[in-house]
């Protein structure tokens, strides 16, 4: 396998904002039962905010300016809380990529476990508190194991989108803890939450972008 | 089916709404240059005046832009439909505003506001403005108090801040007079109707043609039960009886009462339930200094109502009483 | 299925609307001892002062009681919903605020209202009360002047002639002021859904999910057509080539400008729509001396919108500028 | 056939509250689509106001004070143009009963004639403007011309009560050029006047009451 270039992060990104569109009414949906209805709408901005800006980049800009651009576009469209909290996840891959022109499959893993730490870094929630987190963390350990133990990357982000759809059908069981729904308490029951149903749109894209 | 607004486009309403804005209160209000999101009070901030800035998602008008005036808060940073605002809208009013006294952020106590305010508090930091942060919780439909969320109850601090500032107190003082006010602010709200954002126009959530939904936040949050509609005296009487749980109204206390209407739910409907609220205040020998009934805190087209109830001691009505100018809002 | 409302019984709506009220601005506001029905300002009426009776149906608030106070009218006559007052009300009220200059009655040009209150002005003359009337008539929605309702635009119409006997103007001159004041307002609305009345709580109109009623009263009366719901932009469009057509505008004029909600059209959508509003009077070379935005004159819960432009001269500037203190509504 | 007493008219008064209360939502639904949606409820509180201040009524009052109390607390009550319409009808029934005692068959077809001139005046309306008069000046003419011929007051009122409901049916046909459905012009066309309607209600209510 070849290493990632800073091309084929900004077509990564392309096929995230498509896939979020695609999904955006279901992640608005979910996000009436236990928020306020526009968790799609801020996906969706801050994904084809951060593609756009990307169309206007230098082409010869490295994996680090791509994931930076793409965090501060993604955060000055959104604001709300998928704003601070995915544009830290990507200026954390941004920092874990720094000095690089082109990304190993292990880098490609690191960068994608410091996104999962990021989100931890900004919103201060645990596994178990119905957030992204519980898709994130999964996500990014099964990835991490799976490389370490020689399982190449495309293996590894399909390890993470099965811990991902794993963690967020989770949420349904969990009583919420952080974010808006918190306030809902056990009437959060039974419900997916908003933020780890995208976190598996966004997962499930990078692998379709990356891992082939 | 798509709900019915008067609209252009719902990506755009927000921006359009803000020059509609600016077009009808050109001596209140003016934008940043290059930041149209950060909305300034033309007479508002003032060298060695503590500068207030206030804001959070737009749909709540006149929360924020309308309390942004001489008096009351100095800037707005206005995000998205039911978003918090990114960090940089609020940093340029944090900027514009800074008198060389400090600033203070004020703004509901919502996981996306805290996080955007508190990057946009680190980036000020860095232009050496010293910020201080105090949310607004006033929603005792969540019993922990750290835990609740700021609703209608936001106007009572605002303006003991915005007054307080005024006064040219330090930096200390504005701060602990938002805190105390902030303790002092107890709101309960009902809904009986979603509303629908302009990107999406789908109502944003369901409920029975014979339901309300008590302790509603005012994004379309689910409350914390859901009932069979009552009357108004009821319902007035459940709200009251959640606030005095946490208020604990003595005999001769005085409050501030805000009878909000969160949209669509007309003023009658409001003057009916503050019939109530005040029969019941003067059951409990507590008296009213001050009432106000109308549209303070919204959710787009939602119906339904909150009451809230302000406990003053001297100081707080010195700063409720003290005029303020806005384009949405005056007193005094 | 019954409409939702917060209230106890519909029947008693109004009333208990009143005690609200009265409870919540008791130094604007007093009834008249024995005729709960006719509200008076505290401050307002005098000797030598010609008084200032408004009033109609309820449903409009703050339309017609929140425009009672010092500087507006004296003195407001209530009706139940979408009804006009009975004489004795209103007599009661002309009787209230007479100063012995002579009263006038201003209300909206409906049948209903015209028969009661013409009566109410015969009784008032057997008490020896001078009364003159001035009917509103700012829809534009029909083409005959005399045959005009009077809709959102009677905001302006009362502040000019509430200015004018507030300077000590004679009856004469506050009556011409009245009259100009009127022969100057100009409104279109549109009605996207309909309200309904606490008595029946059932929908007063029907109307399909994509369509918008052009010309809509503030009754739920059918206006002149039915439509397409369109753009914001459109919407203003349409209704400023229909006020335009009868204002004849010229370049150099100036008008305030009052963008009204009809109930549950929100300030966001208000504030889309006063954009456009102020585009086309800046293609149109007229300016805007003055602006409002909000729920002035409703249709209790209807969804939809009004604009009004009241062209200004030296006189009428001077009585919209003149501070004006009500229970629902200040300026100056 | 004995003279109509003020009792017989007190228990007129009750048919007609009875009547129109019947009838209420019908009379708000015609309103609702020419007018304001409210005819029902201004007529409903009408009569059952002077239903209710009659009951309160000194059982040695005359047919005129019947009229009379009738008059004012509909009045009173309602507002609206049903108010001054009506009690205006009801005072100029108490005028032409002035000083009697109680009513011949000829004085009760007096008064019904008095009250539609009563309305009349009042409102300024003719016939043909899709109004409440388009059924009672048929009426009060149908009964003037029955009682002259000789016909009795049963079968005045029962001509009464046909011309109503003609005149009534016949404001389907009418362009509104009075009351609120002025505005409306055309589109007035093919819809009932709900004064009309309820005009047919009541005269229906006064035949029941009194001839028999
Ligand atoms: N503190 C937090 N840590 C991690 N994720 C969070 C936190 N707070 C909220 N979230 C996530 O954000 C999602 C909601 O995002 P969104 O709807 O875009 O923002 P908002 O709640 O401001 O409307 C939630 O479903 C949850 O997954
Ligand atoms: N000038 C008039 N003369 C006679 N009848 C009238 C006149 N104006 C209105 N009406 C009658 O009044 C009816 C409406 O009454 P109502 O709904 O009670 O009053 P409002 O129009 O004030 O709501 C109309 O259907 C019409 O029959
Ligand atoms: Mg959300
Ligand atoms: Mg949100
Ligand atoms: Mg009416
Ligand atoms: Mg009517």
């Amino acid at each position: 396998m070849t290493d990632i270039t800073a091309a084929r992060l900004v077509v990564m990104f392309g096929k995230i904002a498509a896939a979020i569109e695609a999904e955006k009414d279901r992640l608005c949906a979910l996000d009436g039962v236990i928020g306020d209805a526009d968790h799609g709408i801020a996906m969706s901005l801050g994904f084809s905010a951060a593609r756009d800006a990307l169309a206007a980049l230098d082409p010869a800009a490295d994996p680090t300016t791509v994931f930076n651009t793409a965090a501060k576009s993604f955060l000055n469209a959104v604001g709300a809380s998928s704003g601070p909290l995915y544009a830290t996840a990507l200026m954390r891959a941004g920092a874990s990529a720094k000095g690089k022109a082109a990304l190993t499959d292990a880098d490609f893993v690191a960068a994608f476990q410091a996104m999962a730490k990021g989100i931890q870094d900004r919103g201060k929630a645990e596994r178990g508190e119905k957030t992204m987190i519980d898709a994130w963390l999964p996500a990014a350990d099964a990835a991490g194991e799976c490389i370490s133990a020689g399982g190449g990357l495309a293996a590894s982000l399909e390890a993470a989108v099965s811990a991902a759809k794993a963690g967020a059908e989770a949420t349904k069981g969990m009583v919420a803890a952080k974010g808006r729904a918190e306030r809902l308490g056990e009437r959060s029951l039974g419900h997916m939450d908003p933020g780890a149903a995208s976190a598996v749109v966004v997962i499930e894209a990078i692998r379709d972008a990356v891992a082939n | 089916m798509q709900t019915k607004k008067i609209i252009n486009d719902g990506n755009k309403a927000v921006d359009e709404m803000l020059e509609g804005v600016l077009a009808a209160h050109p001596n209140h209000l003016f934008a940043v240059p290059g930041s149209p999101r950060s909305i300034v009070a033309r007479n508002g901030p003032r060298p060695g005046k503590v500068g207030i800035v206030i804001g959070g998602g737009s749909g709540h008008e006149p929360t924020f832009l309308g309390y942004v005036g001489k008096g009351l808060a100095d800037g707005c940073a206005v995000g998205n439909v039911f978003a918090s605002p990114p960090p940089d809208p609020i940093l340029e009013c944090a900027k514009a505003v800074n008198g060389g006294a400090g600033v203070i952020f004020q703004y509901g106590n919502y996981a996306g506001d805290v996080m955007n305010f508190d990057m946009a508090a680190e980036m000020a930091a860095m232009d050496d403005i010293e910020v201080r942060t105090v949310l607004t919780t006033d929603d005792v439909a969540t019993s922990v108090k750290a835990k609740r969320r700021g609703v209608a109850g936001n106007f009572f601090v605002f303006k003991a801040s915005g007054a307080a500032a005024d006064k040219m107190f330090s930096l200390d003082e504005v701060e602990r007079i938002a805190r105390k006010a902030n303790d002092q602010t107890f709101t309960m709200g009902v809904a009986l109707s979603p509303c629908s954002l302009p990107q999406t126009r789908k109502p944003n959530f369901e409920i029975g043609d014979d339901e309300m939904e008590i302790g509603m936040g005012i994004h379309g949050e689910p409350g914390v039960q859901r009932g069979k509609l009552r009357t108004a005296d009821e319902i007035v009487d459940d709200m009251l009886d959640r606030i005095f749980a946490e208020m604990v109204p003595s005999r001769g206390d005085r409050v501030a009462v805000l009878v909000n209407s969160l949209g669509s739910t007309p003023l009658m409907e409001l003057y009916i339930m503050n019939r109530r609220v005040q029969q019941r205040l003067a059951d409990s020998g507590v008296g009213v200094h001050a009432t106000w009934v109308g549209p303070y805190c919204t959710s787009l087209e939602m119906a339904g109502a909150s009451v809230t109830l302000h406990r003053l001691d001297g100081e707080l009505q010195e700063m409720l009483d003290r005029p303020c100018d806005c384009a949405m809002f005056r007193a005094g």
